[in-house]
């Protein structure tokens, strides 16, 4: 299955990127994808203790499974307001 | 409840207009508060030289409707609407607005504090502080304030 | 600190503006908070035809400065400003504004709950109600709501 | 010595008027004031227990001393907000 991870703040500064598009196997979960993403972008490993991740609109755990098509968000320590 | 992102100076009497509208007689309201968090020139003791803003738009909207939908069943509120900028924001500029609704004056002041504590854990917007000498994401651990005074507790304006 | 009294719908955003004025790059302030206080169309089971008020306006613009100076005193803010309006008031229409800055919106908060909790004890306005089927000074012991629920506790908005 | 009385909401329509000179003697206090006051308006004595008294700008006791030209108001209970 396919799919779009968006990148924000130092994630997106990490690894240069705004958006990339993973291919995982069918009932992947978000760690599943970190740790597809980690391996990939050595910069981005390391903000693991301060990342949380949000699958569509929702936080959600790195339990949570994954499906085609939707898009998996790095949230960064965040700083509205 | 409206809620929106903007690149553009925010319009704050927007935002007014978006929670104390009503029909000629009818208002229900006693209190409307407006909360504009603005660029300070100083964060602790860094001269700040302007700041960036950028926003998951959609996940934001989604959070600030959840979260102003819980703030409603917290407090005793009418209405409630936010405007955020983003982008690069000047000393004095508005970051963001929110106005409130309310019957009586204690659930609009709550419900603000409430809101905006709620939207600094959760709605995904993020600011990089240019001051003098570097850059910094705001809480982060580089961020040196963040460090002893994490910007999730909500008590960090803006 | 800019108090002033007017018998003509009040200007916010001059309240505003008196106190979040600041040199372009030198905004030492977070947070801005405006208060209004509206004429509602309800006071308890009571329908609200309009209201009156009157002032005692050279005691209440001393007043005025009296308590934000104390309000100042306990919190940290930068500046406050308020305008209440006098005479006839339809439903919907601002009673009272009120403008606080400060560097944090925590401050901001606080102060202005002293602010009008502070006003509504001490400054000479009065607000005489009128209802389908009378009128009523408000916090007198003919005010069915006061009676109970004493105006001069600062829990009533307008 | 002699004072400016003013009245507010309802006090102003206990006694009909918004404003009245007093005559006192010198010396006189709030307290003498408000005597007078009672006698010559009969509707405003029973206003007494929520009424208070402000010399100038300024809340005073019924003990305070009065001073030739002074302006004495009796302040009703407020509800601006």
């Amino acid at each position: 299955m396919r799919v779009q991870v968006r990148y924000f703040a130092a994630a997106r500064e990490a690894t240069g990127l705004e958006t990339e598009v993973l291919d995982l196997d069918d009932g992947a979960s978000v760690g599943d994808a970190w740790t597809t993403l980690a391996d990939r972008h050595p910069d981005l490993a390391p903000l693991r203790a301060q990342l949380r991740f949000a699958v569509g609109a929702e936080f959600a755990a790195e339990a949570a499974s994954l499906a085609d098509g939707q898009t998996l968000a790095l949230i960064p320590p965040v700083g509205g307001g | 409840m409206a809620f929106s992102i903007t690149r553009d100076p925010i319009d704050a009497q927007a935002v007014y207009a978006a929670v104390a509208g009503h029909a000629e007689g009818s208002n229900p309201d006693g209190a409307v508060l407006v909360f504009y968090g603005t660029v300070r020139n100083k964060t602790a003791d860094r001269v700040v030289r302007y700041l960036e803003y950028e926003c998951y738009e959609p996940m934001a909207l989604a959070q600030m409707e959840r979260i102003a939908a819980e703030v409603k069943g917290r407090h005793a509120i009418s209405d409630l609407a936010c405007t955020h900028r983003v982008g690069k924001l000047e000393i004095g500029e508005d970051a963001m607005v929110v106005a409130v609704a309310a019957p009586h004056r204690a659930a609009a002041l709550a419900a603000t504090e409430d809101f905006i504590s709620r939207l600094k854990q959760d709605v995904p917007i993020w600011k990089k502080e240019h001051f003098e000498g570097g850059a910094v994401w705001i809480g982060t651990p580089e961020d040196p304030q963040g460090a002893s005074e994490p910007i999730r507790e909500g008590d960090e304006v803006p």
